[in-house]
């Protein structure tokens, strides 16, 4: 079974993070994962994405056309990958920075406004948290506690206060559920 | 020890700290900086040395300084930086002494981008540099397994006082998977008797790569060609998948292997008879497996990102033994498993050919993609 | 005489090796070879030194000098010295380098060895041209001076002004200690050698990158006898190339006094 | 009284090329025609008397082809004056 | 205009002052530095640009800039300094303009020796750079034949905007042979319209190796490989001797062929029949010539000054059509007519195999004379 | 009020694309690009000049300004300019360097272009870091001054001291015209317009080799407002890298009076 | 009574850096917070009167983005005093 | 028809002159022909040969192992080359610097005293020219007179008067024929 997820969205919403924390928590549960950026030159205000791969054998290779899901950060985003999830995947949008609906049926798709949510936690820097509540809470991927723990145990002790809010973003995004497809 | 999620291109740091490397000399390049970077931060802490050189070039020979010595060293670099090494690579296959090289492989030629490629695999596999001289070559195509041949690197490297180079592309220095790191060797205290360590009760040394006198040099010559045939029959390494039953072959080294191993995978869920050879080693290059499996399927498809350099030497080797088609993309593209899969479904379907030139004809079917 | 009444006032240094050098007739590379090895001799110091030799006639260097060395590509000195001498902080490591080595292809190295104060110590023969190649122009050839790739005479217009190397280095602030001497008399010869002796001090002490330059003759391609050859280095290069210290570190100072 | 010297010009390294002649402050050293050293090269010697050990002819051959050698001065001391 | 006695390294330089070199960039070693000393007093002569760079790196990039011009110019060097060029080379390629490289090989790796060699074939003809790209490499083997190779080179540079490579060993070089020079062209003084000369009543334009976007970077690098595929279809030249009814043929480029030729001759003379096949363009490779070959004789022999890098693209044309043998000698020594005879002999009494490597037969049989 | 009434004080140079750039915002890389530009401008020489990249942020400078360009590898400029240069010695040639490309990797061919008195305008943007691969150590970062690879700081011991790359070209005689500016304030600014200007006289008048080094800031790498970077760089940069004329030929010097 | 000045600030080039605003001597620019540009920053623009068209925001602005004018003096001449 | 020429010697013994007058002899003769020198690193006192050879059709390799004629200025060269000469071949040697006999019987040889005859003529410079003499004079390749116009044509204008000296050593050596074999 193979899981791939694309998050995107701006350099600076934490796409690149989002990925990692989903990377860490599957390997902390024994499955195999690949985490791979777009990298580029140390350019301002370009756009960033990253793809994580979890299976539970050798993974192939670390980028797909087609992913079971799409977490997108911002409307560029969601141009370029609504036409790419996978049929019956999932597509989890960042409503506040987009101004129109999905339009693909055939997939599971929900609006979070992440930046609302975010700034209403007082830390608009937890939008990527909310869309990866989001996600977890539609994808059947890693229990939402099981992040949890990862994120405890990955994050550098420096940052252990942020704890708190991290969860916090994390569970007020997966109350979001997709509309069955 | 267990496993952590770790980049590419720390991972081979830290791996070779561990391996004992006891001097790095770098310059920075995308998409390679981080392994540099790294090293900055971990060979002080150890008291080891680390040198951010004034170029590539100057990386090199403080390298082929330090290896002289008889002490693991080594450099990393990307495709433009480790052209600047070529003349340094000679001159350190030539003097016969081991160092370990990383190349990180971007889109070329010249300044080209930053995006992983498989372009250099001529460069370093069939000698960019002038001389005749060979290059232990091996080609990770995951985290894990740069961990892993990093470690081999300085064990060959030293073994066969030959140049190691760990050949690999943008994407797996810039992806993260979950590695386990190797135990943790001590620096060497004791130098092996070829090494230049200050002549103390015993005799002078000198490590060059002159010999004038051309007889000397072809005894050189031919010293270094005999020393790569015990390479040839004791280190040649390969993966195959799915190749038991197979009647076509898929052949992919590192990323391009890896991106096969899914189509070749989706191939199979369709009932499509086809393996899969990654080469590891590629030079000394699994040229008896490539032998044998050319008897055994009827069409080879080779995957590269690159034009087609692997290509040559498996045509070479087939010999005609079964017909053997092309697939690339270039420029810092990385194929997707659904552009291969459409490949097997081509060779599977067939007919095929022994005539004409595989490349001539891929190149025929990206006129209609671009 | 009885040799019991005599005292040895020369003899050949040990870390001269018992072979006769390709060096033509009365060039000074030998002059500079025999006075590493005698500083070597006297400072104790032929266990523990590592020579980087480099492209240049000079390339032997390593058959001659009797204590380990390396063999560098052309111009790389600087950059294999590092690496010798960061794995080994406590050898000491020498380069031994031409004009065209150190001057023209090796600059970028040179440069940054100084500028890292590389704890090592570079012996740097300017003969004014590539001797090893036939007699080719220099960086450090003079104006007017006729060579076989300036056959008019060195065209400043068009090929340039001579690099004065000592001159460039000494606005570094890793270097310790850079200053130039000739070999073309007794008096310069035992100015050198002290020269020689401080740098390898310096490096002792552990004060970083030292370089002593050597105005050298190339009897061969400036088509003179060596006699004449010294008079012409005198007459012509040591104006253009004046003796003297161009960067000593208070701290070298020290040592010197 | 100048000390007295003498110098020992090795054939294995001398090449003949007369640096030490010029430089000899006593004017006593010449290539030998009569020899020739495996190399081909007339090599030098002292020629006449006169040499006092300065060592200025091994500080300038660039073959460190000269061994010098001057009479031990605290050995003419322990001789009578006059002597 | 009447033959003369010229030696190939001037003979070289004549000649490119002749093709209408406007601008020449070196750097001294051995065996190629007459040819820079004849350039330093012959451009200025002629108010052209000579400048002796401070390195073979700086020269390329001087020939680099000049290039971008749209003028002819040229360098040339020996195999430490090509090294250096590397970088230079693989830019220059990227950028697709014309540049004309001559290099006199010696022998490697490494600092090596002076004496002539081929061991850098692969270096030139497979790419010592980074990245894909393919430089026009022609192998002259007489002083007559470098200086008509030269002025061809500045052509076809010209034609494909391409690097084009006159590869020759230190014995061409050195060697004086009569020849006859070609008539002097004036200097262009109309530029291409893709050059660099100031942006008067134009559009500006720029040069450069540049595609950051990995699109087009591949659209880059299809396009050079196409126009590839037209030097292929054109440009391919060689030479044969008595290959029309032989039943073995030699194949061997520039010195190594000329001398096979000696002992082609001598083995005719003894009533084998046995060809000789010189390829002349080693980039693009006579294919089909070899390929057709290997049907029409019972076995190739194969000679260079190198361990055989050019004997492997014999091994991949000829897919096993017929037994391929070797002979080299290393490291500055060019071989004799006479060991090719014997050569030869062995050949045409066999038994011979498609079997192993004929590298390992040969290294065996050095083994008693080294 | 009406436009006929108002002069216009500063447009946007016609050598100038109309193209935003990549630049971070507040790169001072910026403010170099329009001097130039407006020199060009003024001068009338944006039909004849042709300008060679560098690497390093200001790689696809030849986006931005609006004349003949070519790109050069790593550090190699001067040596692409030379090639130009010579073909064309009535054209303007230019570089544009950044201090890794310029004093690390290219430091032999910068060297060696002014040596030559290579008839090239160089404009040499120091700011103390590689910014293009994401603010690694230059030659030029600060003694103690952190980056990605001098994660304690630079470490003067290890790493080796800053070089000053207008002092070292000073030392040779091929240099006609070495001076060092800033990018931090107007005032400062114009000086630096002033300098671009002589730099391209010099080179008009066949004087040789001009180089204006140009501290400018690095915001994203330095991790700072643009603000902020002006400060640090007047603050920290300047006291070590003392703005000022370090060569300036006589004939120069009759051009500036 | 200094001379009358504007800016105009391209959106197409502006990217918000701010380096305008702590030139200016009127301080008489600042971000629009209301406006983004193409590229997501706010663009500069004057807040208020006292341009004096002196020209230095246009040196100090990395991206040329700004056009100054300042009424013609000469003009100014040209109408009566105390219009 | 091909010959087959080494001359061998000290540094400074004129041995690449001398092959290079054979060599323009034949061009100027309307033969094929290849000079190929040794070459080394600048150094003195080394020894140096060069190879000639002389064709009426395309010229094979420009070096044998058993060359038709070999001139041999000094004694190194006269061991390393004796047991080359091809059968029935033509050894000249410089009999001024060897103080052995030629052993071979098989070959035709002749002892010349070229110092000897050169320092009569005023110029040991010269020994070369006269030891070429005696090559002209042995093998059948081109007449003397030949060779004289092809140094005349030849020779830079500036050591033209040296010619009648040239000549004068040509003839000297010419004088000199080997025994039959
Ligand atoms: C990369 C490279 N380029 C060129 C050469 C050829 N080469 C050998 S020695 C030399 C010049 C040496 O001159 P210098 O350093 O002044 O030493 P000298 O012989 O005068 O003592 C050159 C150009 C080489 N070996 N390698
Ligand atoms: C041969 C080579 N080595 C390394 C690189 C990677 N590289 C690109 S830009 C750069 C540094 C640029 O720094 P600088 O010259 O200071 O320019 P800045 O970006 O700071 O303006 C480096 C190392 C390269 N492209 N080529
Ligand atoms: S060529 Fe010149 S530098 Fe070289 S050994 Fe001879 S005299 Fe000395
Ligand atoms: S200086 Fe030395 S080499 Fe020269 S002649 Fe005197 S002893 Fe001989
Ligand atoms: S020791 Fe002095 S006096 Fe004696 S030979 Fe030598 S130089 Fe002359
Ligand atoms: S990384 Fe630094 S130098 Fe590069 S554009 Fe951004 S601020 Fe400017
Ligand atoms: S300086 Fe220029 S780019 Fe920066 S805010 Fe002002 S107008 Fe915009
Ligand atoms: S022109 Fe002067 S006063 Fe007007 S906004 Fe710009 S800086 Fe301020
Ligand atoms: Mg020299
Ligand atoms: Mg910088």
């Amino acid at each position: 079974m193979q899981t791939e997820i694309i998050f995107a969205g701006f350099g600076g919403q934490g796409v690149l993070f989002a990925g990692q924390v989903v990377a860490y928590a599957a390997m902390d549960n024994g499955l195999e994962v690949t985490w791979i950026p777009s990298y580029g030159p140390e350019m301002r205000g370009g756009t960033a994405n990253c793809t994580v791969i979890v299976s539970d054998e050798e993974i192939g290779s670390p980028q797909v056309r087609y992913p079971t899901a799409v977490v997108a950060m911002n409307l560029p985003s969601l141009d370029k990958y609504e036409p790419l999830v996978k049929e019956g995947g999932y597509l989890i949008v960042n409503s506040s920075m987009v101004d129109r609906p999905v339009s693909r049926k055939e997939i599971h798709s929900v609006m979070v406004p992440g930046n609302e949510i975010a700034e209403g936690l007082g830390d608009k820097k937890m939008t990527n948290m909310v869309l990866l509540g989001a996600l977890l809470a539609n994808v059947p991927l890693l229990p939402l506690e099981a992040v949890e723990k990862s994120l405890r145990e990955h994050l550098p002790e420096k940052h252990h206060r942020l704890l708190p809010l991290n969860y916090q973003a994390l569970r007020e995004g997966a109350r979001f559920l997709a509309e069955k497809v | 020890m267990a496993r952590e999620l770790w980049k590419g291109n720390n991972a081979i740091a830290e791996a070779a700290v561990r391996a004992g490397c006891a001097a790095y000399f770098g310059y920075p390049i995308t998409p390679q900086t981080e392994l540099l970077e790294y090293m900055s931060a971990r060979m002080p802490q150890l008291g080891r040395a680390f040198v951010q050189a004034e170029s590539e070039l100057a990386a090199i020979n403080m390298v082929y300084g330090a290896a002289c010595t008889g002490t693991r060293v080594m450099s990393s670099s990307s495709s433009p930086g480790v052209s600047l090494m070529m003349e340094g690579v000679s001159y350190i296959a030539g003097t016969e002494i081991p160092a370990v090289l990383v190349d990180v492989m971007r889109g070329g030629p010249g300044l080209g981008n930053i995006a992983p490629a498989q372009s250099d695999y001529n460069q370093i596999v069939h000698g960019g540099g002038h001389g005749d001289y060979n290059l232990i070559v091996l080609a990770p195509s995951s985290v894990q397994e740069s961990v892993d041949l990093t470690v081999l690197a300085f064990d060959l490297a030293e073994k066969y006082r030959s140049i190691c180079v760990v050949l690999l592309d943008g994407s797996i220095g810039q992806m993260m998977e979950p590695a386990e790191m190797p135990p943790f060797q001590p620096l060497r205290t004791e130098y092996p008797d070829w090494a230049v360590t200050g002549a103390k009760d015993r005799e002078r040394r000198f490590l060059s790569s002159i010999y004038l006198d051309p007889p000397q040099e072809e005894a050189a010559n031919l010293r270094m060609l005999r020393r790569w045939q015990e390479v040839q029959a004791n280190e040649i390494r390969y993966k195959t998948y799915y190749m038991d039953d197979a009647k076509f072959a898929v052949i992919g080294f590192g990323s391009s292997g890896r991106v096969a191993l899914s189509a070749v995978r989706a191939a199979r869920a369709e009932g499509i008879p086809v393996g899969l050879l990654r080469p590891i080693t590629l030079n000394p290059f699994p040229e008896k497996v490539v032998e044998d499996l050319a008897k055994q399927v009827e069409g080879i498809l080779v995957v590269e990102m690159n034009s087609g350099q692997m290509l040559e030497d498996i045509r070479r080797i087939a010999k005609g033994a079964a017909p053997v088609e092309f697939f690339a993309r270039l420029g810092g593209i990385m194929p997707l498993p659904d552009e291969i899969l459409d490949e097997i479904h081509r060779l599977a379907k067939g007919p095929l050919t022994l005539e004409g030139h595989p490349r001539d004809r891929w190149l025929a079917r990206m006129g209609t993609l671009n | 005489m009885d040799t019991q009444e005599e005292v040895i006032v020369y003899a050949r240094p040990d870390s001269l090796t018992k072979t006769n050098t390709h060096y033509c007739p009365g060039c000074t590379h030998g002059v500079a070879h025999h006075l590493i090895a005698e500083v070597i001799d006297e400072m104790g110091l032929r266990d523990r030194t590592i020579g980087v030799a480099s492209v240049g006639c000079s390339v032997f260097a390593y058959n001659y000098m009797n204590f380990d060395f390396v063999q560098a590509p052309h111009g790389r000195a600087p950059a294999m010295a590092t690496g010798v001498k960061r794995v080994f902080p406590d050898k000491v490591v020498l380069t031994y380098q031409g004009d065209g080595d150190l001057a023209s292809i090796g600059m970028a190295e040179i440069v940054h060895a100084a500028a890292r104060g590389e704890n090592i110590s570079v012996f740097f023969l300017n003969n004014a041209n590539y001797g090893m190649t036939g007699g080719q122009m220099a960086p450090t050839t003079l104006p007017g001076q006729k060579t076989t790739s300036s056959p008019n005479g060195r065209d400043v217009e068009t090929q340039g002004y001579p690099i004065r190397a000592s001159e460039l280095l000494a606005t570094l602030d890793g270097a310790s200690y850079v200053v130039r001497r000739s070999l073309h008399d007794p008096k310069n010869i035992r100015l050198a050698k002290k020269a020689i002796r401080t740098a390898f001090e310096v490096q002792l002490r552990g004060l970083g990158f030292s370089m002593v330059e050597l105005l050298s003759t190339c009897p061969t391609n400036w088509e003179m006898t060596p006699q004449n050859s010294l008079k012409w280095l005198e007459e012509h290069m040591i104006p253009y190339y004046p003796l003297g210290d161009y960067k000593v570190n208070p701290a070298v100072a020290e040592i010197k006094g | 009284m100048p000390p007295k010297g003498r110098i020992i010009v090795s054939d294995l390294y001398c090449k003949g090329c007369e640096l030490c002649v010029g430089a000899c402050p006593q004017a006593v050293i010449a290539l030998n025609p009569e020899r020739i050293t495996a190399k081909g090269y007339h090599p030098a010697s002292l020629f006449k008397d006169g040499c006092t050990g300065c060592g200025i002819c091994a500080i300038v051959c660039p073959d460190a082809a000269i061994t010098v050698y001057r009479e031990d001065l605290r050995a003419r001391r322990a001789i009578p004056a006059g002597a």
